[in-house]
């Protein structure tokens, strides 16, 4: 029986210098992103089949928050499988730790949306660093089914209910009459939009940093050979506690945010199925690739959601019965889109671009100097 | 056309009088709450027929119904009526599950449109704010009923039998509130939702000897439940009351389905009104959440007649509305907007996978009506 | 002492649910090394390959032969999509242990969605001889057949895997497989024939477990096989992995538990130790009860 | 004599690197044939191109062929069962079996596996039958690795590195077991201590840079100090230290 | 400089390692010989740290480590090759190295500083490259190594912690002949300037006798010998139990 193995060797990015035609201008290119996603929402035009409406329309806002919110909790999940090899099943329970967490506090309590927002985020980060702690002393499988137990757990508590606190599986929605205007209503979804993409920026920036730092370094050796690191004179413990903590603090700041969007939290996000997705975003964009996880995340969410629109559409209500009704299925749908996707772009997303860029060369061979 | 605009435009519904009324209706078309979410439209769509004589249409303007899949996922929901809000929708409808329809209907206050919830059964929804309105029973309404089969609750001892969580916490509630409050003694035995052995809990109950054991159960466990129950000889030791569910489940009951009394929603042939037979003609048997569609439908209906545009006018429209529903005579009651409607009590007879379900006894909207409260926001 | 019976016997038909379920997925989990999500789709391909054959099968019924008939169906179509599963989705990913986790899930949304869209979410009822409704009188206590039925055939699954697993070479020629397959064909054994083997058997079990859960819980709907797995996965854990014989350990300890605590704690509580045994149990013993080589 | 392999125009790449780049070569009937060259010649990489073992990321090209068989077309349980026997330079022995087990795993079917010549050689395997033999140390699974080999009647024997690790007491046996079972069954073998090359191998092969870059008579390459030097690059001195 | 007062470890009845006391003086390179499974590897893992000692103590400059994990007692100077090659096979080589370099620098869990900007240890790791001549293979990924060239990255991962007593497990099994006096003199060179003491678990006889300042010889997970090259050859226990009748 081996133990999980780390995924797929990838160099992070971040510790090989990249040269190339292109090396002048990369650097840059995450910023232009970001400034066209940040004024993405001025624009009108309308994606007719990508998104129900024109882009800056509330409902395709609130689908690009959440898809945003889920590129940044894959790129943080990444930190913990891609970067450090630790398989963690237990993920869910950060997140949800912020979801509920910020509700409770502003709901139940009534306590002012930035005093929630810390202290949640507060709370997740030491939950995830008492757990990890316990959790650590595992390792492959057995680490992956302590934290699916402690997940478990955080879930059940969820659904009992407690003092009323969570509101079990109808969940609980967010009181609005303490938060900003700005975060309220469906004209000021761009807000919320504007907030999921500096949450994902957050994440993206840290984990860049974090993994292009000394401790990434030691984070990428410990997914080879834990022992090694060990007989480097570090300590393998302290170091994935580092990322453990640090994972879930991003996870549950991930959780405020999600928590706004929605405008409440429900026992969906606690089930072990979120912490599969997260895991399967990952792996689907590239694991320990910068920007694998985050296309990961973002497309995942994104069929997860439009999947149910193209389950009940036209085109798939006309075809034969023996089509239609698996089609109508999301779920078929994305599951065979998973499994389509280990086929077809092994390695993740991320991997295509180099294989298109190779193709092009190929295609188009350079006059020799 | 422009490329650009406000990042804070949404559509206008726009006011002249032949531009359609758009009514958004976000229920579970996929997910374990599929089939509900099929009875809520068929009965809506009957519904409208009915309550628009066949036109479609509200005065001039044509009812534009857009429907979303929201797979029972609360966050889908909200995404969906925040998208129809933004393309100007003034009216939605659905929610299958109560977790969607409790987090939609802040979602209609914040913006001020007109949130009609559907099967979701939760109490919470009645009397959520202003512009929530429900056209389905709620819990209450299932416990009034089963309170009429003890007749005089004084001195007597009754068992609430649920599953953790939400669910059977309202239910248990609801029957202290009703039939403790009565004179009866209330004591509950909870089983954690996902139990799939069920000797340990119907031996409790056993023990407990109860005159009357009230079972709320969902999910699809309850088969083996019933099972161990008759198993361990509950059934046949006190009157058993449970609400009976969608025709599906009904022959999954077997032999124990003769021994339990049901207090019911709505089964096929529990009415015999004009929009039941309207309702009948479109879906040849009619199943407990058709009727919810169909309320809604009329609500609708209602509400773009004498609201036109205007929202708030709809909720003046509909608060204390009384009309002619499947089930007969149903009231939306001003104060917290709970839908008074008359409920039933029920046997089941039959074998195999032949199973009818005979009325007993029905309850008026005023004799099930949940107490009121007060109006949240 | 009653009730101390009764818990105890439908504790352990609890448990011996548990371990069909675990028994496949342990062998699949521990010896091919595949982390199988798609375990439940087995599940219900076998509940609902039973539950048509026995309405639809000439000669299957829900009563006497037909209704082994109607099993032995079930069974052979769980053995026979986890066949194709193997052969198809899972051959060329060995060693990529991250992408069948993907694959596996995918093929699980999937499996259950296409059950869903073929014979719809509500739960339908199982076909199942009248007697396994039955309770028989044992020291006192009502104990339904339907669970003595469970722990019978637990039994008989447990004698037979460990006799395969014995008595032939394929126990070994997994076991070195998994850890180096390019190692077993340089020593001249086609290693993806005993992996295919070792799907087809898991996929059996799993089958197996699928209709006889059907006749428990007396109906079959698309989701019964992933609710079953979160506990089937504790049980293989606890167990160890790839111990066929820990498993059966754990899922005793954890049937029993869970009925134990379910009455004479309060409710819920029985599923919180369950996850609580999990972790400690990982804590002081990584490896699981039996250790983690699968040997009888 | 009838070479009984032969590699022709044998080219390997592995994920865009050109390892090999058309190596030619036979292996003699009788006796040991050596494969030398520096670390990352792709020795290895020839060995397990042999018998079918190239990652799936690489792409072989060329002819290898015994007698009339075309060895590249046929998967590698299959040669291996027709008389191809290999003793891989990792050991590769299986650490969750125990030493008894990783010989029941060899024995192929229908012949009757010879143990008593094996434990013969090794005392030591048979001592430690129901050990781990992730447990064993490195000498111990270098052991274990060949005796699997020679449990079976083979028609030709693909070795890399055997002695490596080994004592040089057990050096010594090695090189005396492949010695006597060259007598019967052509050895191509790869090994670094050019002593037991000398006393071993009959004919020589050497690799440079993915080529082949000297083939004849081994006695007469350890002999000539210039050869020597210029492709392994030591002297005839060091040879026959 | 390292000692060890009676060291054993015992599964079950077996003792792999007996009772076994060393003496390292600083600069001193001891060379250990032995039949296979004599104990050898699991005394570098016992005075390593992998495994804990069931008796006896080992002792780094008069301090007690028997009790300390492995990291504590790398921090203390002690460092280690192993036997089968273990490197970081999905990071380049210079990657690798830099790893062990900035291990041994310390400020490793510095979150927020930029790795790679640190010339300092670019500088060192490149040094560590060079020495064991794999400077040209710095961006090929470890896994995809040959053999001999992992054995010498392994050294270059030692060399780059700068240890004061270094553990070799057998560092020139399976280097190819040419490279043999090359990685002779990396070694020797280890020694010579900075008063480190080596333990070194050789079977090429001539590496060790060139090496080695005193020879222990492990037989059964027990010493049998511990003196000069040439006393220890010329005993009979040693030439019977472990050289054999050379080639
Ligand atoms: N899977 C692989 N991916 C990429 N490169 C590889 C792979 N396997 C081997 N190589 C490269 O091929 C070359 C030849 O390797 P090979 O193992 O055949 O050498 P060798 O001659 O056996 O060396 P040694 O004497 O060290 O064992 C090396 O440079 C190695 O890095
Ligand atoms: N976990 C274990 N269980 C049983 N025996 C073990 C275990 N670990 C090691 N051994 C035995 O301990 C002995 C010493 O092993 P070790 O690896 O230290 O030998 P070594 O001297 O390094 O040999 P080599 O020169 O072959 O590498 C061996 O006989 C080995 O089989
Ligand atoms: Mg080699
Ligand atoms: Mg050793």
């Amino acid at each position: 029986m081996t133990v999980i193995d780390a995924p797929p060797a990838q160099v992070p990015d971040e510790l090989t210098p990249q040269r190339g035609r292109w090396h002048r201008v990369r650097p840059f290119l995450p910023l232009v992103a970001l400034v066209v996603l940040a004024i993405l929402p001025y624009s009108t035009i309308s994606l007719p089949g990508i998104f129900e409406g024109p882009v800056n329309s509330p409902g395709t806002l609130q689908l690009l928050a959440i898809c945003l919110i889920f590129g940044g909790l894959a790129a943080g999940y990444d930190l913990l499988f891609g970067r450090t090899g630790m398989l963690s099943f237990g993920h869910a329970l950060y997140f949800a730790a912020g979801v509920y967490g910020t509700d409770i506090l502003i709901t139940r309590a009534g306590l002012p949306l930035w005093q929630a927002a810390l202290l949640t985020i507060t709370g997740g980060t030491i939950l995830a660093a008492l757990l990890g702690a316990v959790a650590l002393r595992t390792v492959g499988i057995a680490f992956a089914m302590v934290t699916l137990a402690f997940a478990q757990v955080g879930a059940i508590l969820v659904a009992r209910d407690f003092g009323g606190l969570t509101g079990g599986e109808e969940g609980l929605p967010l009181d609005v009459s303490g938060l900003p205007a700005g975060l309220v209503g469906v004209t000021n979804t761009v807000n919320l939009y504007w907030l999921a993409l500096a949450y994902l920026t957050l994440v993206v920036f840290v984990v860049h940093r974090v993994s292009g730092s000394p401790t990434g370094r030691v984070l990428a050796g410990l997914r080879d050979d834990e022992r090694r690191i060990g007989v480097l004179g570090l300590d393998p413990y302290r170091y994935k506690l580092v990322a453990f903590t640090l994972a879930g603090g991003l996870a549950s700041a991930g959780g405020v945010v999600y928590v706004l969007i929605v405008g409440g939290a429900s026992p969906h996000i606690t089930s072990s199925e979120l912490t599969l997705s997260l895991l399967v975003m990952v792996v689907l964009g590239g694991p320990g690739t910068r920007w694998g996880p985050v296309l990961g995340g973002v497309l995942y969410m994104y069929l997860d959601h439009r999947l149910t629109a193209f389950g009940t559409s036209d085109a798939v209500d006309n075809l034969p019965a023996v089509l239609s009704h698996p089609l109508s299925q999301p779920l078929f749908v994305l599951g065979t889109v998973f499994i389509l996707a280990v086929y077809f772009f092994p390695g993740g997303l991320t991997s295509l671009a180099p294989r298109l860029s190779h193709l092009t060369r190929t295609l188009r061979p350079r006059p020799r100097r | 056309a422009t490329a650009c605009g406000s990042p804070q435009d949404t559509a206008t519904g726009g006011g002249d009088n032949a531009a359609p009324v758009k009514v958004g209706l976000v229920y579970s078309q996929s997910g374990a709450l599929a089939s509900y979410g099929k009875q809520y439209i068929e009965g809506f769509k009957a519904g409208l027929d009915f309550a628009t004589k066949g036109t479609g249409k509200v005065g001039d303007r044509k009812i534009e119904l857009t429907e979303v899949d929201d797979a029972g996922d609360p966050a889908k929901a909200v995404s969906a009526a925040k998208d129809l809000i933004g393309k100007g929708a003034k009216i939605i409808a659905g929610s299958t599950a109560s977790g969607v329809a409790l987090q939609v209907a802040p979602i209609a206050a914040q913006n001020k449109v007109l949130f009609i919830s559907g099967p979701a059964a939760t109490d919470a929804v009645t009397g959520a704010n202003k512009y929530t309105f429900r056209s389905g029973r709620q819990s209450y309404q299932d416990v009034v009923t089963a309170k009429s089969f003890i007749g005089d609750p004084a001195g007597k001892k009754v068992v609430v039998f649920a599953q953790d969580g939400a669910f059977g916490d309202a239910n248990e509630a609801a029957v202290k509130a009703v039939i403790g409050s009565a004179g009866a003694t209330v004591s509950s035995v909870r089983a954690p939702a996902s139990a799939t052995e069920f000797t340990p809990f119907a031996s409790q109950i056993k023990a407990a000897k109860p005159d009357l054991l009230f079972v709320a159960w969902a999910g699809t466990t309850a088969p083996a439940m019933w099972q161990t129950l008759d198993q361990q000889g509950v059934l046949s030791s006190t009157t058993v009351v449970t609400g009976l569910d969608i025709r599906a489940s009904w022959q999954t009951f077997g032999t124990a389905g003769a021994k339990i009394s049901f207090l019911s929603h709505y089964f096929d042939g529990a009415s015999d009104t004009e929009a039941s037979k309207a309702l009948k003609a479109k879906v040849t048997t009619i199943d407990l959440f058709h009727p919810d569609g169909f309320a809604a439908a009329q609500m609708v209906v209602r509400a773009a007649q004498e609201g036109g545009d205007d929202v708030d006018k709809m909720v003046t429209a509909l608060e204390g509305w009384s009309f002619d529903g499947v089930k007969g005579k149903m009231t939306i009651r001003a104060a917290d907007h709970a839908l008074l409607q008359p409920m039933f009590q029920a046997k089941l007879t039959g074998s195999g996978t032949e199973f009818t379900a005979t009325a007993q006894k029905s309850l008026t909207g005023d004799e099930s009506a949940p107490p009121a409260v007060a109006m949240k926001g | 002492m009653g009730t101390v019976i009764l818990l105890a016997l439908t504790g352990l038909g609890l448990a011996a649910l548990y371990f069909l379920v675990a028994s496949g997925l342990s062998l699949v989990f521990g010896l091919a090394d595949v982390l199988n999500f798609a375990h439940g789709l087995f599940l219900g391909v076998g509940a609902y390959g039973t539950w048509w054959a026995a309405g639809n099968l000439p000669g299957a019924g829900s009563d006497g032969f037909g209704f082994v008939l109607a099993v032995a169906f079930g069974v052979a179509a769980g053995t026979l999509v986890a066949i194709l599963v193997e052969l198809v989705l899972i051959r060329p990913l060995y060693s990529r242990t991250i992408e069948q986790v993907l694959v596996t899930v995918g093929l699980s949304l999937a499996g259950v969605a296409l059950l869903q869209a073929t014979w719809g979410a509500d739960a339908r009822p199982f076909p199942r001889p009248d007697w396994t409704r039955q309770v028989t009188g044992i020291l006192g206590a009502q104990v339904p057949n339907g669970g003595l039925l469970l722990i019978i055939a637990a039994v008989l699954v447990l004698g037979a895997i460990l006799a395969f697993l014995r008595w032939t070479r394929y126990g070994l020629v997994i076991r070195a497989g998994v850890e180096n397959r390019e190692m077993v064909t340089a020593l001249g054994i086609d290693v993806r024939k005993a992996f295919t083997l070792v799907f087809a058997i898991g996929g059996a079990a799993a089958a197996l477990a699928g209709a006889l859960g059907g006749v428990y819980f007396g109906t079959v709907s698309p989701g019964q096989g992933s609710s079953l797995l979160i506990f089937a996965f504790i049980v293989v854990v606890i167990g160890g992995m790839g111990s066929v014989v820990g498993s059966a350990y754990a899922a005793v300890v954890v049937g029993l538990v869970q009925q134990f605590v379910n009455y004479y704690g309060t409710s819920g509580l029985g599923d919180i130790c369950v996850v609580g045994l999990l972790a400690v149990v990982l804590l002081l013993r990584p490896q699981g009860i039996a250790g983690k080589v699968a040997t009888a | 004599m009838e070479p009984v392999l032969t590699v022709e125009d044998l080219s390997v790449r592995i994920s865009g690197l050109h390892i090999l780049q058309g190596v030619s070569f036979a292996v003699a009937p009788t006796g040991v044939t050596v494969l030398l060259g520096r670390n990352g010649v792709g020795k290895t990489t020839t060995l397990r191109a042999i018998v079918g073992l190239t990652p799936p990321a690489g792409e072989v090209r060329g002819t290898i062929r015994m007698g009339a068989q075309n060895l590249l077309a046929q998967r590698t349980h299959r040669l291996v069962r027709g008389g191809l026997g290999y003793v891989p330079e990792d050991r590769c022995v299986f650490a969750g079996l125990t030493v008894a087990e990783n010989l029941r795993l060899a024995e192929r079917r229908g012949t009757s596996p010879a143990y008593d010549k094996v434990f013969a050689l090794f005392p030591e395997l048979d001592r430690r039958g129901r050990q781990r033999a992730g447990s064993l140390s490195g000498g111990q699974q270098q052991m274990l690795a060949i005796g699997r080999v020679l449990l079976n009647d083979n028609r030709l024997l693909l070795v890399d590195e055997p002695t490596k690790g080994l004592a040089p007491k057990v050096v010594t046996e090695v090189a005396e077991v492949l010695e006597r079972v060259a007598k019967s069954v052509p050895v191509l073998l790869v090994e670094q201590n050019l002593a037991v090359v000398r006393r071993l191998a009959r004919d020589a092969v050497v690799l440079a840079a993915g080529k082949v870059a000297w083939t004849g008579d081994a006695r007469e390459l350890l002999l000539e100090t210039a050869l020597t030097k210029s492709l392994l690059g030591v002297g005839s001195a060091e040879v026959s230290h | 400089m390292l000692a060890t007062r009676g060291l054993t470890w015992r599964i079950g009845e077996v003792a792999i390692v007996d009772s076994v006391y060393l003496d390292l003086a600083p600069g001193e390179f001891l060379g250990v010989i032995g039949p296979n499974g004599a104990g050898k590897t699991s005394l570098f893992n016992l005075i390593t740290g992998l495994r804990r000692a069931t008796e006896g103590r080992i002792v780094l400059d008069g301090q007690d480590i028997g009790a300390l994990p492995p990291h504590r007692r790398a921090r203390l100077g002690l460092g280690r090759t192993f036997q089968a090659s273990s490197v970081f096979g999905s990071l380049s080589v210079r990657e690798n190295v830099r790893l062990a370099v900035q291990a041994h620098r310390g400020g490793s869990m510095a979150l927020w500083r930029r790795a790679a900007a640190d010339r300092e240890v670019a500088a060192a790791a490149d040094a560590a490259l060079d020495r064991v001549g794999l400077a040209h293979r710095g961006t090929a990924l470890a896994g995809t190594l040959a053999h001999g060239e992992k054995r010498k990255l392994e050294i270059a991962l030692l060399l780059a912690g700068e240890p004061r007593v270094m553990l070799l497990d057998e560092p020139m099994a399976g280097v190819s002949a040419e490279d043999i006096p090359e990685l002779v003199a990396v070694i020797k060179s280890l020694t010579g300037d900075s008063g480190r003491a080596v333990l070194m678990v050789e079977h090429h006889m001539d590496v060790i006798l060139e090496l080695a300042d005193r020879i222990a010889v492990m037989h059964h997970g027990a010493l049998l010998a511990c003196d000069t090259p040439e006393t220890v050859m010329a005993n009979p226990t040693v030439q019977e139990a472990y050289l054999g009748e050379s080639l």
